[in-house]
């Protein structure tokens, strides 16, 4: 089983890595539409401290889904996927090592990079820290349920659109307990409870996304 | 070994072939003809469990392949109408990411031996993206070559070969079934195999919607 | 009865405009929707009969000279 | 137990269902009349006014019958979903895809209610209110389930997607809910709520519960009707069709 896994991670892993423009493009996005914000708000600190959570995690979850429709469409097209399906195990361990590659390849460079970011908003250091670590459980959550909406916007018209509709909403959960562990650390609450609500979306996320993504995908064959 | 009873397909509001029943056993291979849109592929795709049949079942040692799931899978080779090849990585890596992904042994040697004999000598180290169509194809027989699964479900796998590598693949087949093995086909062109015994099987479609099929023996 | 006059009733207490509008908006979308339906459903049927008595008149058309041929060749 | 099974199984093909829904439907919407009638009169002719809230409170009676609606049809909708991904048969699909329209419609209504009664309480037209905002985000659902089945083309296809679609969202719309409510409580949002702040008397209660039943029936004849429309649509070719058809002309 973990040998499956690790081979689907490191073929994914192979598999971007041979196309590093997908990354690169999805990563300066990110950068991009954060940097944009204080030009629309204006350069106000406090303004933009108060900004920078929601901000953020809502730049990482349109940077995600910019990355989401090519999860399974190019396995798709190719006939890869016809054969990971065919292959003799559950279709579901297969897609969750995808969901893991996906995380790494476009969940992990945001969070990378979010303390960088985060100084442009003139956070404070506990706050960066928060942020950071919100983003660091919180991603992964987001790879998995994005899954779930690849799967079924597989090989459909208007896929990417139809993608974002069904996935923001679900992401909701997300969003909040992200930005709001950084609110409340900056309110001086704490971000204890935030972030271990973020953890339970994450492992349930990554855990149990997998399943529904993997009847999906087979309907997808049929 | 493998059964199939009035299987019914219905594409959209189409129904391609209905009433399709045939029995295939080791050493035995199934000639699928018909013309374009007579739902070979489609016929194809039910026998690996990954299309559900209208009305009507698939058996694999006797039992229904939805409710063997995983272990009729273990057993099942499916070359598809793509080369399930991925452009990015090199004929080596396709060929060794396949098997790990298949859960078979492969070892690195197997594997280039398995190239050597489809024709691919020298190029293991180039990507796919710049192999030509037929390599491309010969890339995806490969796996051919050490693969040991009781049946193989091969769409038009003559496609896009010069006449040596459709001997080749003929030889495989022959290998296979001599084995015991089973293989189920679909080509326009017609190749003989060397060993085995073949049984064919016409897909035709009438206007009245109904499938029209013959089983022959040769 | 709660209300002295009819004027009380539509003016409900100065909030008229927010109860009457909900009162319509409900209303008006809760008639359109069936009579969309009723709509939709008359359109289908006629396409479908008139794809049915296409099909018919086409089946007639053809089974006509189809037998006589395959007489010939019989 | 055997015969009960193949009875609802019987009930549950197109060919059955189509005139049952059709004898079906007249009674719902005559139900639907009566206790719409009797709901608005007690809420809108006899209730009292509210200390509180005015006569704007009355908005009730429509608003909170609307999200009951639309919450409540989600769950028969990813009900009708389970079954049919688990018994694979044809009118659960379509039976799904009949309430996603009715079940938008509620959440929308339920928001512009909401809306309306906010202004004059709020003194805004929006407020980020736990129930509202949820409200939105299950008329979001409600618009990606539709959008995802009209565009996939096959229709055992689009039921299949659809039901996995719902059932996701029927597991997250309690998270959802739960997350936007904590949130709320987090900012310090609204603090009068639609649906607490009114002393339910007995008599406005009376009256909600009917308006409640009354959108009910109007929903079950709605899909009732809508669920004809796509069962003639996809079993055109089918012969009860051909001769449904057939004796109209």
């Amino acid at each position: 089983m973990l040998v499956l896994i690790r081979a689907v991670i490191g073929r994914d892993l192979r598999l971007a890595m041979r196309r590093q423009a997908d990354i690169v493009a999805a990563t300066f996005f990110f950068i991009i539409v954060v940097s944009l914000f204080p030009l629309g708000v204006g350069p106000d600190a406090d303004q933009l401290r108060k900004l920078a959570p929601g901000v953020l995690w809502v730049a990482a979850l349109l940077a995600t889904m910019l990355s989401l429709p090519r999860l399974f469409a190019d396995d798709h097209r190719d006939g890869t996927l016809e054969q990971l399906a065919l292959a003799p195990q559950p279709l579901g361990l297969i897609v969750f090592g995808k969901v893991i590659a996906h995380w790494l390849v476009a969940g992990l460079p945001l969070v990378l990079l979010a303390p960088v970011l985060g100084i442009q908003f003139d956070l404070a250091n506990d706050a960066l820290a928060v942020l950071t670590l919100s983003l660091l459980i919180g991603t992964p959550a987001l790879s998995g349920i994005g899954a779930i909406g690849a799967a079924l916007t597989l090989g459909v018209r208007g896929g990417g659109v139809l993608l974002s509709l069904l996935v923001l909403p679900l992401y909701v959960p997300v969003l909040i307990f992200g930005a709001g562990a950084v609110d409340a650390t900056v309110s001086g609450l704490g971000p204890q409870a935030h972030l271990s609500l973020l953890g339970a979306l994450a492992l349930g996320g990554v855990f149990f996304a997998p399943w529904p993504t993997a009847a999906a995908l087979r309907i997808a064959l049929e | 070994m493998l059964e199939a009873s009035k299987l019914e397909c219905v594409r959209g509001e189409r129904r391609l072939f209905a009433g399709v029943s045939f029995r295939l056993d080791g050493g035995e291979m199934l000639y699928l003809q018909g013309r374009n849109g007579s739902g070979k592929t489609s016929l194809l795709r039910m026998l690996c469990g990954m299309t559900p049949a209208a009305s009507g079942e698939i058996r694999w040692r006797g039992k229904p392949i939805r409710k063997l799931g995983e272990e009729f899978r273990s057993e099942l080779c499916y070359l598809g109408h793509q080369n399930a090849i991925k452009e990015e990585l090199t004929p080596l890596e396709n060929l060794l990411s396949a098997a790990r992904l298949a859960q078979e042994a492969l070892d690195e040697d197997s594997a280039l031996d398995a190239l050597e004999q489809v024709g691919l000598h020298g190029r293991e180290d180039l990507a796919c993206r710049y192999l030509s169509q037929g390599q491309k194809r010969r890339a995806a027989l490969a796996r051919l070559v050490h693969e040991k699964r009781a049946l193989w479900v091969l769409d038009e796998p003559y496609v896009a070969l010069d006449t040596a590598a459709v001997d080749l693949v003929a030889r495989l087949i022959g290998a296979h079934l001599q084995r015991g093995g089973l293989t189920v086909l679909t080509t326009h062109q017609s190749v003989a195999v060397p060993a085995g015994a073949v049984r064919e099987l016409w897909l035709g479609t009438e206007e009245a919607g109904d499938a029209r099929h013959a089983l022959t023996e040769c | 009865m709660h209300w002295n006059s009819l004027g009380d009733f539509l003016a409900m207490g100065n909030h008229g405009l927010y109860v009457w509008g909900s009162v319509a908006v409900m209303a008006l979308l809760m008639v359109a929707e069936p009579m969309l339906l009723r709509r939709g459903r008359k359109k289908l049927v006629a396409r479908l009969k008139r794809q049915l008595r296409a099909e018919r008149s086409e089946a007639r058309a053809a089974s006509e000279p189809l037998t006589t041929t395959r007489r010939s060749h019989g | 137990m055997s015969n009960r099974v193949i009875n609802w199984f019987r009930y549950a093909s197109p060919q059955t269902f189509y005139p049952l829904a059709g004898k079906l439907i007249p009674w719902f919407w005559a139900l639907a009349a009566i206790f719409g009638v009797a709901g608005l009169s007690i809420g809108f002719l006899l209730a009292p006014t509210d200390a509180q809230q005015g006569e704007g409170y009355r908005i009730i009676f429509l608003h909170v019958p609307a999200s009951w609606m639309s919450m409540f049809i989600y769950l028969v909708m990813a009900f009708w979903a389970g079954t049919g991904l688990a018994f694979n048969t044809r009118l659960s699909g379509m039976m799904a895809s009949a309430l996603a329209p009715t079940g938008a419609l509620f959440a929308f209504l339920s928001l512009w209610t909401g809306a309306l009664w906010g202004k004059p309480m709020w003194g805004a037209w929006w407020v980020w209110d736990a129930r509202l905002t949820s409200e939105l985000i299950l008329l979001f659902l409600y618009i990606g389930f539709i959008a995802l089945q009209a565009a996939i083309d096959d229709p055992r296809r689009a039921d299949k997607a659809g039901a996995i679609l719902a059932l996701v969202g029927v597991v997250n719309i309690p998270i959802i809910y739960f997350s936007v409510k904590w949130w709320n409580t987090l900012h310090q949002g609204a603090s009068v709520s639609l649906t607490k702040a009114p002393s339910m008397a007995a008599m406005m209660l009376w009256g909600m519960l009917l308006c409640a039943l009354a959108c009910w029936m109007y929903s079950i004849a709605v899909a009732l009707m809508r669920v004809r429309t796509i069962m003639l649509e996809r079993e055109r070719h089918t012969d009860w069709v051909r001769a449904l058809l057939g004796e109209r002309e």
